[in-house]
């Protein structure tokens, strides 16, 4: 009995640690419950859909998709162009969303390329491409936008007569998915016509998973090399996951932004692909192994202690910014403690499946 | 045209790209009024800086643990250093030896406990290193608030406790390398002595300790940690003097990097140090598994000359100042090209 | 490559473009100037009554005085307004009209409905007269800090 | 009846040796054959070749047709043979853990139900037809005769289910006429093995032809119709197993053309007298190893090495002969005692082996036995170097010890001369080098660690003539000069007659038998392929 405790535990050992700092912040923080459930709503239906494109690169094997940040810049780009064209409402964010499907296809299939090149540091790959990606992207919207790429509304561009401004406002198209059969239950508003996107999405990863591109993706995630000796076309695939997981990651980052209503240009898609993945590792997912349960109580948990810790700080020594260090602390160790996790265990599992082979003394 | 090919091959395209990029930088800076001689001197003052940065790369890329992304746990021991220094009020050369000696402390300490954890998680360290220097970031923040500082140059002025983001050295260790036997060619041309001598100074100390049985050891584990098993070496211990090494490096790296600078960055100041250091040797031609002092002398003079050099030109020529989107294309670009390379070794 | 599957590709590129365009169509914003100074249209000069309430939309009703201008942000390219007298008469007019897709500030004349003029005189194209303080100005100093002033945490 | 294969004058060569010369056989419809012969007979090679592996067209092709169903076969890839109706269940398994039997069985054959967007996204955008598949994989199953679960997930099932999983695949091909077995029972347990063989009988019945290659000739005798023998890529006997007995098989197997008997018996006249002597206490004691070394398990292996002497240790591959080695310096995970002069031996710890004065010339010369990056003088005082402090100068009192590289590169020059390394200096890169001169820097190395026991694993595998020779005379000659006591391990029977005192003989990870070097090739033979108890030679002197 005492192993399959521990394993258990090892398994779930994120999602326990961060019930436990919960349990602990939650009294101590004082705040008024109907602020947190009103909250919580809300960040459900704004940050989910990002953390579900992360579920098809974990199916395929190749681990938690720093990469998406592409995806994140496509959604932004498609935005600006629609605030500069002045299209409002849900004809709006609809039109953004076909804006960024090209541009998001080509990124992530330059991604999964990349990773193809760079098999078993999948994962680190992304994460310094996304910092590349970075800078080209910097480039375009401070430096081509307004000379180059023709930007209709002065408005939107820097006093100095090209790049985009440092805040653009997304007025015409703010909260419009959010309040499009807007329901108030006990006071609370509930953004049902987000929820109903994120059910779209996470039924079409669940219709995606019983299809013949679904199972070859699943076979290339646990072999790679039985699925090629088999005819499956390994490359492909993973660069199909990939660019799934970057055009998701765009139409996430668009009903983020539609929601807080304001882009800023050059940060609000950096920090995504950090709080996506800490989100659902929180959830009790791993590098291999992800479920939509894990998506959804991973952006609870993760954003109940996002509010309540820089509360806790505040309370117990004074000091709002320490409860945001441990909020960063708790994000990044999160990742960190995932991370060594799941290599140990590879590592442990390698010795394991040694041992069964031994010949061992029993002659 | 085969020499040619072969060369271009040794040498690395990318890296050859970068030098040509720089030289050009070089030759148009004076036709657009650019001071040549104030760049190249803010050039050496770079070198100087970051060079101890740079090198500290090269224990863990020889001992195979890959590209240290998580120096910043050595930045943290050197920035624990120098505040425990300024604490104690000691100035001058005695300040500074105190900072280096207590980095070198907290160095060691950080690396044992850093490298033990990179044992266990053999093949995805390069990961974990990233995410385990950002986490102890965030600790430290969190002690620089908690920790109980008294001297009144570096906490809040009005709150009383916890540390400033940004504590000036000046007074205590200022420009301690830079001005030492520093002398000027011409008017604009200072060169900081101190610095240089105090980077090659290590740098032929590493050199000198990858000439001894242990380094000797330590280079097998990177090539092939099975011969060295076969040859009795203990790989795991070989691993942790190299993470160590690291570490400390990095911890005296950044305090060579204030006394030139002028401040400590505490808080988010180290969260992205690693970043910059790991490009340099990239470019100087390092590849995940094998790097050399040429290398990091290499790297370090062509990503600081980019650094210094593209926003005075851009600016004299196009009048906008692109310098800070071609540094991260550029030092991120050539991350990812080691990685997607595969293990070849660029001479 | 099939043919067929080659058709069923352009038929769904297209479609998409047309969607496109048809969401551009229909989701275009306007600012509307709802205005109730006279104006005289072919020799013929309209005037509104004392005060009017003008809803657009069915948004909330807007009670206007005689010489008066309020901005209003539209979606799309088809809009009701209902016009209200209040003092006098209690005259209740509601019409429907079009902006062209492609006029970003439009002019709707409240006299120019109320007094039943030519359909085309009702929404005519803002022209933003010069001697206005044009609102680009103050809009300047609010970027001064441009992005690139000395960030604290040097990014990779 | 017309046969469903043939192979008509197959052969092929890799640049300088001939790995197979003109073999030609028949397999009809319904008919079992044994394909049997030492490790580098060219079984796998026929297979490649069969199979239309990359390997073999990228090496120039293979002479000779193959003619499938009555007509000759020119398949591009594997994928056109498994198309054409050929069936491979290969040694290791080829499974998705996380996937249950049926979804195994169908693999990238899944049945699916055609779905409107087939046009736009391609035909992998079909949903699976679970229905359809389950209905195809049970089909399959029930022809094998076994009972297995269609929807237990293969990373909890049994050895045994997961070959049967893989024939079951291979059975799914609509036209499948002909299934090739590649040592199916060498993982399995013997009640396994008999299920197999009554299901193969089962398939045969029905008429798909079996190629059954294996080195458990009991199993070869009792299952297959007709035995074909392959040795150094000829076609020695092709007769129906009936009748014929495993003693006899194994001979074929391991017999050599008369000349070459001569040579044998020539040479070991020159021998001299050092064999070790017999009273004195043996330099090593091995008892109850076992080592846990990816397939080649030792399971409990007892030995006793005399002082002086040049033990060998034969066997065919995947018997745990190379484990032995591996496990004693501590390369792999093992257990047992171990004596060196009676003291015992720590396992696990390569360092303290070394300290010890024992080395090893390991079997994977680039894996293991090289730094292929730095130069020769590297490579060879390298161990010396970390083990016995050689090649370096003390600096400031001891307190450092600094590599000197002028001590390494005269040690090399040294080794050049000694072993004729061909090679540009003692700078030049160990990667540059041919085969027959790295494996001479990896004696080298071992050499100059003075060893007293020196293990030497496939130290003539892949080199050509001439470095072979030289190698063996090197062992030969510092056996007598220095009295090092040598254990070398071999799957060159041939070798290990030439220049050991005794051989003994590795199967199923024991020691089956110790003969001296002059016994008849039979008699290894006969060991060699796990012969029963009873059947077993009388061991002239040797203790077992």
């Amino acid at each position: 009995m005492s192993s399959r405790l521990r394993v258990f535990f090892i398994d779930n050992a994120v999602a326990i640690l961060i019930l436990l700092l919960i349990a602990f912040a939650l009294p101590v923080a004082k705040l008024p419950a109907s602020f947190l459930i009103q909250e919580i709503l809300m960040r459900l239906g704004r940050d989910t859909f990002l953390v579900l494109a992360l579920l098809l690169p974990i199916m395929a094997g190749m681990g938690l998709n720093f990469g998406m940040v592409l995806g994140a810049m496509a959604g932004q780009l498609g935005l600006i162009f629609i605030s500069d064209w002045g299209i409002v409402g849900i004809p709006g964010l609809l039109l953004a969303m076909i804006i960024s499907l090209p541009i998001s296809v080509v990124l992530g299939w330059m991604c999964g390329m990349i990773m193809n090149r760079a098999k078993g540091r999948e994962m680190v790959t992304g994460f310094i491409l996304a910092f590349f990606m970075n800078g080209i992207y910097m480039m375009i919207v401070l430096y081509a936008m307004g000379s180059i790429i023709p930007i209709i509304n002065p408005e939107l561009l820097l006093s100095r007569g090209y790049g985009i401004r440092n805040v653009v406002g997304l007025d015409g198209v703010r909260q419009a998915f959010d309040n499009l059969i807007p329901l108030h239950v006990a006071g609370l508003k509930i953004p049902v016509f987000s929820y109903l996107i994120i059910a779209a999405g996470a039924a079409l990863l669940i219709w995606f998973r019983s299809t013949k591109l679904g199972q070859d993706m699943r076979a290339v995630g646990q072999d790679r090399g039985v699925s090629a000796s088999a005819g499956i076309p390994v490359e492909r695939t993973r660069i199909l996951a990939i660019m799934i997981s970057t055009v998701l990651a765009g139409i996430g980052q668009i009903i983020f932004l539609q929601n807080l209503g304001t882009i800023n240009t050059t940060s609000s898609h950096e920090q995504i692909g950090m709080f996506s993945i800490a989100a659902l590792l929180i959830g009790g997912a791993s590098v291999t192994k992800a479920s939509i349960p894990n998506v959804i109580i991973g952006v609870i948990l993760f954003h109940l202690l996002f509010l309540v810790s820089p509360m806790a700080g505040k309370n117990l020594i004074g000091s709002g910014m320490l409860g945001e260090y441990f909020r960063q602390f708790v994000s990044y160790g999160v990742i960190a403690l995932a991370l060594v996790l799941y290599e140990w265990k590879r590592v442990t599992r390698e010795n394991d499946a040694r041992a069964t082979l031994r010949g061992g003394g029993a002659a | 045209m085969e020499a040619v090919r072969r060369f271009i091959s040794s040498f690395g395209l990318p890296r050859l790209l970068i030098t040509v990029f720089l030289l050009l930088l070089f030759a148009v800076a004076p036709m657009v009024g650019v001071d040549l001689p104030s760049s190249l001197s803010d050039v050496l003052i770079r070198v100087g800086m970051n060079g101890i940065m740079v090198l500290a790369m090269v224990p863990m890329i020889q001992s195979g643990c890959g590209l240290n992304f998580g120096l910043s746990l050595g930045v943290l021991a050197g920035l624990l250093g120098s505040t425990i220094s300024i604490e104690t009020g000691a100035v001058g050369m005695a300040g500074f030896l105190t900072a280096i000696l207590v980095g070198q402390g907290f160095g060691a300490l950080f690396g044992f406990g850093y490298g033990k954890l990179l044992n266990r998680v053999k093949g995805g360290e390069m990961m974990i290193a990233t995410y385990v220097g950002f986490s102890s970031v965030m600790v430290m923040c969190i002690a620089w608030v908690v920790l109980p500082f008294k001297s009144p140059t570096m906490i809040w002025g009005y709150g009383g406790s916890g540390l400033r983001t940004t504590i000036s050295v000046e007074g205590f260790w200022r420009h301690i390398l830079d001005d030492f036997l520093a002398f000027r060619l011409g008017q604009g041309f200072k060169v900081p002595t101190g610095a240089l001598l105090v980077f090659l100074l290590v740098a032929l100390a590493v050199w000198a300790f990858f000439h001894l049985k242990l380094g000797t050891a330590i280079t097998a584990v990177g090539l092939n940690p099975t011969y060295a098993k076969a040859s009795g070496i203990n790989i795991n211990r070989m691993r942790i003097i190299s993470v160590m090494m690291s570490t400390m490096l990095g911890a005296l790296g950044i305090v060579v990097f204030q006394q030139s600078f002028g401040f400590i960055q505490l808080y988010d100041g180290p969260l992205y140090m690693a970043f910059p250091a790991v490009a340099a040797i990239l470019i100087g031609g390092a590849s995940v598994n094998k790097a050399t002092l040429v290398h990091v002398i290499i790297g370090t003079m062509l990503y600081q000359g980019i650094l210094t050099m593209t926003p005075e030109v851009f600016n004299a020529v196009l009048k906008i100042d692109m310098s800070d989107v071609i540094r991260v294309i550029v030092s991120n670009g050539m991350i990812l090209y080691a990685l997607t390379r595969t293990m070849k070794v660029a001479k | 490559m099939t043919a067929r599957s080659l058709i069923q590709r352009s038929c769904a590129l297209l479609g998409l473009l047309a969607l496109s365009a048809f969401l551009f169509y229909i989701g275009k914003g306007h600012t509307l100037l709802v205005d109730t100074a006279a104006v005289t249209i072919d020799g013929r000069e309209y005037s509104s009554a004392e005060t009017v309430s003008v809803s657009i939309d069915g948004r909330e009703p807007e009670s206007m005085g005689r010489a008066e201008r309020t901005m209003a942000q539209v979606g799309g390219p088809r809009h009701r307004i209902t016009i209200e007298v209040v003092s006098g008469g209690g005259q209740k007019v509601e019409q429907r009209f079009v902006i062209p897709t492609f006029l970003d500030t439009a002019l709707v004349s409240v006299p120019a409905i109320l007094g039943g003029a030519p359909r085309q005189h009702w929404v005519t194209k803002f022209v933003a007269p010069a001697a206005e303080d044009a609102p680009a100005e103050e809009m300047q100093q609010q970027e001064q800090s441009t992005v690139l002033a000395a960030p604290p945490a040097i990014k990779p | 009846m017309e046969p469903i294969l043939s192979l008509r004058g197959i052969g092929k060569r890799f640049f300088a040796n001939r790995v197979l010369a003109d073999v030609s056989f028949d397999v009809a419809p319904g008919e079992i054959v044994g394909l049997v012969g030492e490790n580098g007979a060219g079984k796998s090679t026929l297979m490649k070749i069969l199979f239309a592996m990359p390997e073999i067209n990228e090496t120039g092709g293979f002479e000779g047709t193959i003619l499938f169903n009555g007509h000759p076969a020119r398949f591009k890839d594997s994928f056109d043979a498994l198309d054409a109706g050929i069936g491979m269940v290969h040694q290791e398994f080829s499974l998705i853990p996380g996937f249950t039997t049926t979804e195994n069985i169908l693999l990238n054959r899944e049945s699916v139900n055609r779905s409107f967007l087939v046009d736009i996204f391609g035909p992998r955008i079909n949903g699976l037809d679970r229905a359809a598949m389950d209905d195809r994989s049970r089909k399959a199953i029930a022809k094998l005769g076994v009972a297995l679960d269609p929807d237990m997930l293969i990373k909890e099932m049994p050895v045994g289910h997961k070959q049967f999983t893989e024939i079951a695949r291979e059975l799914c091909r609509e036209r499948v006429k002909l299934i090739v077995l590649d040592e199916p029972t060498a993982v399995l347990t013997e009640s396994e093995a008999e299920v197999l063989l009554g299901t193969l009988r089962l398939l045969a019945a029905e008429g798909i032809a079996i190629i059954f290659i294996s080195h458990r000739l009991r199993e070869v005798v009792e299952l297959c119709d007709r035995v074909v023998v392959l040795r150094d890529g000829r076609k020695i006997q092709d007769f129906p197993a009936r009748g014929t007995s495993i003693k006899e098989i194994a001979s074929l197997m391991v017999g050599r053309s008369v000349e070459a008997q001569a040579k044998v018996d020539a040479e070991s006249e020159l021998r001299s007298v050092n064999a070790g002597t017999e009273g004195e206490r043996p330099i090593l004691e091995v008892e109850g190893l076992w080592v846990d070394m990816p397939g080649e398990t030792v399971r409990s292996v007892n030995l006793l090495v005399r002082r002086g002497e040049i033990l060998g240790i034969g066997g065919l591959a995947g018997q745990g002969k190379l484990g032995i080695a591996n496990g004693i310096m501590g390369l792999m995970p093992a257990g047992g005692s171990v004596l060196l002069n009676g003291v015992p031996l720590p396992l696990n710890a390569p360092r303290a082996v070394l300290d010890r004065s024992m080395a090893f010339v390991s079997e994977d010369r680039r894996g293991v036995g090289l730094l292929l990056d730095e130069g020769i003088d590297w490579n060879i005082a390298f161990t010396a170097m970390q083990v016995q402090d050689k090649y370096v100068r003390p600096l400031l009192g001891g307190l450092f010890k600094w590599r000197s590289d002028s001590a390494m590169v005269q040690l090399a020059q040294e080794y050049i001369q000694l072993l004729e390394i061909k090679c540009t200096g003692p700078k030049q890169r160990a990667g540059a080098l041919s085969g027959g001169n790295q494996q001479k820097v990896c004696l080298a190395k071992a050499f100059a660690l003075r060893p007293d026991v020196l293990f030497v694993s496939e130290p003539t595998r892949g080199i050509d003539i001439g470095a072979k020779h030289l190698v063996l005379e090197t062992l030969k000659k510092y056996n007598h000069e220095y009295g090092t006591t040598i254990i070398m391990v071999s799957s060159e029977l041939e070798e290990l007659r030439s220049i050991c005192d005794r051989i003994a003989i590795v199967y199923e990870g024991r020691i089956e038998g110790i003969l001296p070097h002059t016994e008849p090739l039979e008699h290894f033979g006969i060991l060699m392929a796990g012969a029963d108890r009873d059947e077993r030679p009388a061991p002239a002197g040797g203790e077992s």
